[in-house]
């Protein structure tokens, strides 16, 4: 027993497991999940049923079957390598998609710290600006996969991706120093910290949400940009370049996209949390309980680091679902007026926020 | 003109289907993304069955996937010309393997009363069949009626659907010449 | 030629101004009614239009023209005289008949023969129409037609007839337009032949 | 192919994309082959026939009744305005008169057909910007039509209605029991289309100014309809040369002003909301009376007189083996289709099947302005400028 919590204690197995449930338990899981959500919420808002029939006996759990039918269909279908493609990027092109959907989750924390036990896979003191390097790689699936497909619209599809986020990556960068200045650091385990202290006597708690309420808005546009959502899912533009730079992927390769999207929405979900809803916290939750005007409720710290792990999970859902409905709500943008917006309008309007920001905090320092 | 009787049923002892055949072949039947081929008056019913009013996607079936790489099934919903004849049949080449076609409406499935020089007189001339459904446009619910009925046979089946080029049993007046 | 009258004109509104480039007012206002549709579908499925079909059947209308019928007379005989009005008016040549004549000339000819491709067939009911017999119908209300096999839609004479003897005649009552013969002729003494 | 004199950017080389014929965009069956430079289309050729299915060729072939169920499949959108039109013509052919209330079912049920073309129309425009959302609700609220029309003719989408003299059946009393709470609902579909897409500055700026084409070119390329309204020309048949009862009825004529992609939108949308007027005037003002006028020349005698009389069943015969039989000539005859003015010129030789039956198709001349429409634009445009044409590959090919 005192071995097993010997081991514990290793530094490595600590993060392994994290890894483990954080990564695989909850961001995978929840982007397979999200793959059947999407489809009943958008089934939910056309006024359909959306798919219920996948069965065992009399078992369809409001079909949820149809995850496990999707996943064993696309492992068995055909996996085909275009004439004419660059073979290797190719077939290795689906797994740079996943790197920043995944990499991000390192330095999110889900609960508050209980002693030395963080609920954080590592704790870099750049956290930020590491989520900054991470996102950007999350061109290359894209890319690789467009250009090696040796296919036009693919190509097309490639073009728009790098552009896009290429650009979105600007003003994205720019409209979270206010927030670095707000806060005054980088690390994101601090930033979630100093989002539980409060305005007004702990009344209103200062969530980046509240002091950075136009880079919010500028932050979430480009992030859904970043994941290639609606209405800036040009490429993959179904109308007119069919799929994008998937176009010739199928079976597990072509899953693989698909899934990749879905957990890079749990991601952007979970960056937006992190950052502008208070991460973890819960407002008026210290580490030993409610205190809320005077008045104060008395925890234990494992079940104040389950609450937040809850709300932390909570708001993560809602904007992932969030972003699934706002989809089936808008048109999307043609590509140059994604650049448009990206460069002419979010760009000077993070500038601005920025000038702002730092006037403020002169004034108020 | 003879007595027809019903298609022979399927052999069961024929197929040797183990467990894992049914369970894969259960996930194949529920995750059918589809190619609509769309040419005339059927894609409007394509497009009344994919409506909320009938919704396809409780079948699994959901998702129009234009690209032929990540279709399972072909619908080829309308007529098809000598000009778009070989356009069907490169994309059902391009689909990946396993793929299974359904011929919507009597346009596609025999050439309907376009009994002329332009019209391929059923598309199974040109790429094997698996369900055929009837009607000028066949209603959403017949479209689903075939719908269950490809799934039955991917059930019983498994991957290969009808192998080869359907014999074309009906004793039709031939106006036209095989192409 | 009726004389043309003078139009009333009427310009749309191009929709433009600030507001609109602000963007957010329309998404918030998108958003209300798709999460007005999404909380209704979830909550109470009062929205929620869908049939499930195979389970629930939705009404179809009496005229529905669905697969065909040949009736038959009160002594169970064929109604069909195999006069070949619906073969001749039929535009997608879907229909077949070989007439026959009945040894004993109880009846003076008859369909040997009729056969019904109903995948050629595009239910026009052109044949309803020009049966001068009421022996063709199109409504026994079978709507759904698909198979595997393509000989599954060859019908038969007998195959037509079996339709015939299973159409609920309540459900869908005769149409309008083709009368029984009985209905026809209340003052006519003479039947016709058949 | 037909190209632009704007420079390439960079000097780049250009791409040549060919969209179509199964594209999500081209409906199924057109073929755009484009050059760009970059995402600029700089050279456009359509190409069409991908549905070519020899409709004048089985008109020559069949009596002039089997053609009612061929005209059906020619704007498969607004199927008994096809039917009518045609109809008319033939009408015009053997002079024949029509019943009242047979010419108001006519306007009723035409009309109900130009709103389930309009719907399915912009419903598409908005789909192809990535309002999914909002085809779904469209085709939805087409749904509750397509079962009206269905309780009349007995069938959803290919009708075969109209007869020579009138129509194969009466408007039943259920259709009229249904007819006010299913426009209701389309009613109330359209404004939330509205609501969704009309101030939402996203789906205003895909389709603001792009495909413009100016009023005089529209009349050069022979363009009716929607299409030339949108330009601001207030040409409608139904008031330009009418037919039917249309006289009787009020509405109104929507007209743009710029003529891009948006007005054609607008218009669309304001032309279902006069045709749910109209429909409401005619249902008020339909008289009692014989849905169908028989004329021994035309078509079949009431079945009353086939089972009946022996006059009856000759004059049945005749008209099925012979075909109905009009008098030697030729006429045009025109209506206000869906996508605009949707001509049958017919020619007789006095024998029961026509000499000739040629279609004046809406959409062959907006297909024919298409690479003018798009040079220039970008790739994304072509999708809602091509949807916004209403491209049906029926009555564009026949």
């Amino acid at each position: 027993m005192d071995m097993i919590l010997d081991i514990l204690t290793i530094p490595l197995v600590q993060a392994v497991i994290k890894i483990l449930v954080f990564v695989l338990g909850f961001v995978m899981a929840v982007g397979t999940v999200l793959t059947l959500m999407e489809r009943k919420w958008m089934s939910a808002v056309q006024d359909r049923i959306g798919p219920n029939r996948a069965n065992i006996g009399k078992f369809t759990g409001h079909g949820a079957l149809h995850i496990a039918a999707d996943g064993v269909k696309s492992l068995l279908k055909e996996d085909t390598v275009p004439a004419g493609a660059d073979r290797f990027l190719y077939l290795i092109a689906p797994l740079f998609s996943y790197f920043p959907a995944i990499l991000v989750w390192a330095v999110i924390p889900f609960a508050g710290p209980i002693g030395s036990v963080t609920f954080q896979i590592t704790d870099i003191n750049t956290g930020l600006v590491f989520i900054f390097a991470v996102t950007s790689l999350g061109v290359y699936g894209a890319v690789l996969g467009g250009y090696a497909s040796n296919n036009k619209y693919a190509l097309l599809g490639a073009i728009r991706t790098s552009s896009q986020m290429l650009s979105y990556e600007v003003f994205l960068g720019l409209s979270l120093i206010g927030i670095f200045m707000v806060y005054g650091t980088v690390q994101v385990s601090k930033i979630v910290e100093l989002q539980n202290t409060y305005w007004f006597d702990g009344l209103i708690p200062k969530w980046g949400i509240f002091t950075q309420p136009l880079a919010f808005f500028l932050f979430f546009t480009g992030m859904l940009a970043e994941a290639k959502r609606q209405p800036f899912d040009q490429p993959e533009g179904e109308s007119e370049i069919i799929a994008g730079y998937y176009l010739e992927y199928s079976g597990a390769r072509f899953s693989a996209y698909m899934l990749a999207e879905y957990v890079s929405i749990v991601a952007v979900s979970a960056i937006t949390v992190t950052l502008f809803f208070g991460g973890y916290q819960i407002p008026w939750l210290f580490p030993d309980g409610f205190h809320l005007l005077g008045y104060s409720l008395a925890l234990p710290p494992v079940v104040v680091a389950l609450l937040q792990a809850g709300s932390f999970i909570t708001k993560t859902l809602i904007f992932c679902w969030l972003i699934i409905i706002i989809r089936w709500t808008l048109p999307r943008f043609r590509f140059d007026q994604t650049m448009d917006l990206g460069w002419k309008k979010m760009l000077p309007l993070s500038m601005a926020n920025l000038v702002v920001t730092a006037l403020v905090l002169l004034l108020t320092a | 003109m003879g007595v027809k009787t019903k298609a022979p049923a399927i052999e069961q002892g024929a197929f040797f289907t183990t467990r894992l055949d049914a369970v894969l072949n259960w996930a194949r039947k529920y995750s059918l993304f589809q190619y609509p081929f769309a040419t005339a008056c059927c894609g409007m019913e394509f497009m009344a069955t994919a409506a909320s009013h009938y919704d396809q996607a409780r079948f699994g079936a959901e998702i129009p996937r234009f690209s032929p790489r990540q279709s399972d099934v072909l619908w080829v919903a309308g007529t098809i010309n000598h000009k778009m004849a070989p356009i069907v049949k490169r994309v059902h080449e391009q689909m990946a393997h396993p793929k299974w076609v359904i011929a919507f409406g009597a346009c596609a499935s025999s050439g309907g009363f376009y009994q002329n020089y332009a019209v391929v007189q059923g598309l199974d001339r040109v790429i094997p069949v698996d369900v055929y459904i009837g009607g000028c446009p066949p209603r959403p619910e017949a479209v689903l009626d075939g719908l269950i009925a490809l799934q039955d046979l991917i059930q019983t089946r498994g991957p290969t659907g009808h192998t080869g080029i359907n014999p074309r049993q009906t004793k039709e007046v031939l106006l036209l010449s095989r192409q | 030629m009726q004389t043309a009258k003078k139009p009333s004109v009427k310009t749309v509104q191009r929709q433009g101004g600030f507001l609109i480039d602000l963007y957010l007012p329309a998404i918030i206002g998108g958003l209300r009614i798709t999460l007005r549709h999404f909380f209704r579908n979830v909550i109470t499925q009062s929205d929620v239009v869908t049939i499930s079909y195979p389970e629930q059947k939705r009404r179809i209308s009496p005229r529905w023209r669905g697969r065909h019928r040949l009736t038959v007379r009160e002594d169970g005989f064929i109604k069909c005289v195999a006069c070949y009005m619906c073969e001749t008016v039929c535009p997608a040549k879907c229909i077949h008949i070989e007439a026959g004549e009945m040894p004993d000339k109880s009846v003076e000819k008859y369909p040997v023969v009729f056969d019904i491709d109903e995948l050629r067939c595009v239910f026009c009911g052109l044949c309803v129409e020009a049966c001068p017999k009421d022996a063709i119908r199109m409504d026994t209300g079978i709507y759904s037609m698909a198979s595997t096999e393509r000989v599954t839609f060859d019908y038969t004479r007998n195959m037509l007839m079996d339709a015939h003897a299973k159409t609920d005649k309540t459900k869908f009552p005769s149409t309008p337009l083709p009368l029984t013969q009985e209905e026809a002729l209340p003052q006519s003494t003479a039947k016709l032949a058949g | 192919m037909k190209r632009s004199n704007l420079p390439l950017e960079f000097g780049a080389e250009p791409m040549d994309i060919e969209i179509g014929p199964s594209h999500p965009a081209m409906h199924g069956i057109t073929r755009l082959s484009t050059r760009l430079d970059g995402e600029v289309v700089t050279a456009v050729e359509v190409e069409i026939g991908y549905l070519h299915r020899g409709f004048e060729k089985e008109c020559e072939n069949s009596t002039y009744v089997q053609v009612i169920p061929y005209t059906d499949r020619l704007n498969y959108v607004s199927p008994i305005l096809n039917n009518i039109g045609y109809s008319l013509a033939v009408e015009k052919l053997f002079g024949l008169d029509v019943p009242k209330r047979a010419q108001y079912a006519r306007v009723i049920l035409g009309e109900l057909s130009r709103i389930s073309d309009h719907l399915t129309c912009n419903g598409a425009m908005g789909m192809e910007v990535g309002a999914m959302t909002v085809f779904l609700w469209y085709v939805k609220a087409r749904e509750y039509l397509w079962e009206l029309t269905e309780e009349v003719t007995g069938a959803r989408l290919t009708h075969n209605w109209t007869r020579f003299g009138g129509n194969a059946n009466d408007l039943p009393d259920t259709f009229f029991d249904m007819l006010e709470e299913r426009l209701k609902k389309v009613e109330a579909v359209l404004e939330e289309g509205v609501k969704m897409l009309f101030k939402n500055k996203i789906f205003l700026d895909r389709v603001k100014d792009v495909g413009v084409l100016s009023r005089e070119r529209a009349i050069e390329y022979g363009f009716t309809g929607p299409m030339l309204r949108a330009t601001g020309e207030p040409y409608d048949l139904r008031r330009a040369e009418p037919y039917l009862v249309y006289n009787e009825l009020d509405f109104e004529i929507p007209v743009g002003t710029v003529g891009d992609s948006y007005d054609r939108f607008l218009v669309r949308h304001e032309e279902m909301l006069q045709s749910i007027s109209i429909i409401r005037q005619a249902v008020a003002k339909i008289p009692k009376g014989g849905h169908y006028q028989h004329d021994r020349r035309a078509w079949l005698p009431d079945k009353t007189e086939v089972y009946g009389s022996i006059e009856g069943l000759i004059d049945h015969f005749k008209v099925i083996m012979e075909g109905s039989t009009p008098p030697k000539g030729e006429v045009y005859q025109a209506i206000e289709g869906g996508n605009g003015e949707l001509g049958f010129y017919l020619v007789s030789d006095g024998t029961g099947k026509p000499y000739k039956c040629r279609v004046r198709p809406p959409c062959f001349n907006f297909v024919s302005a298409l690479p003018e429409m798009l040079i220039g634009h970008y790739v994304g445009d072509i999708v809602p400028i091509y949807g916004s044409i209403n491209m049906i590959g029926g009555e564009l090919e026949r």
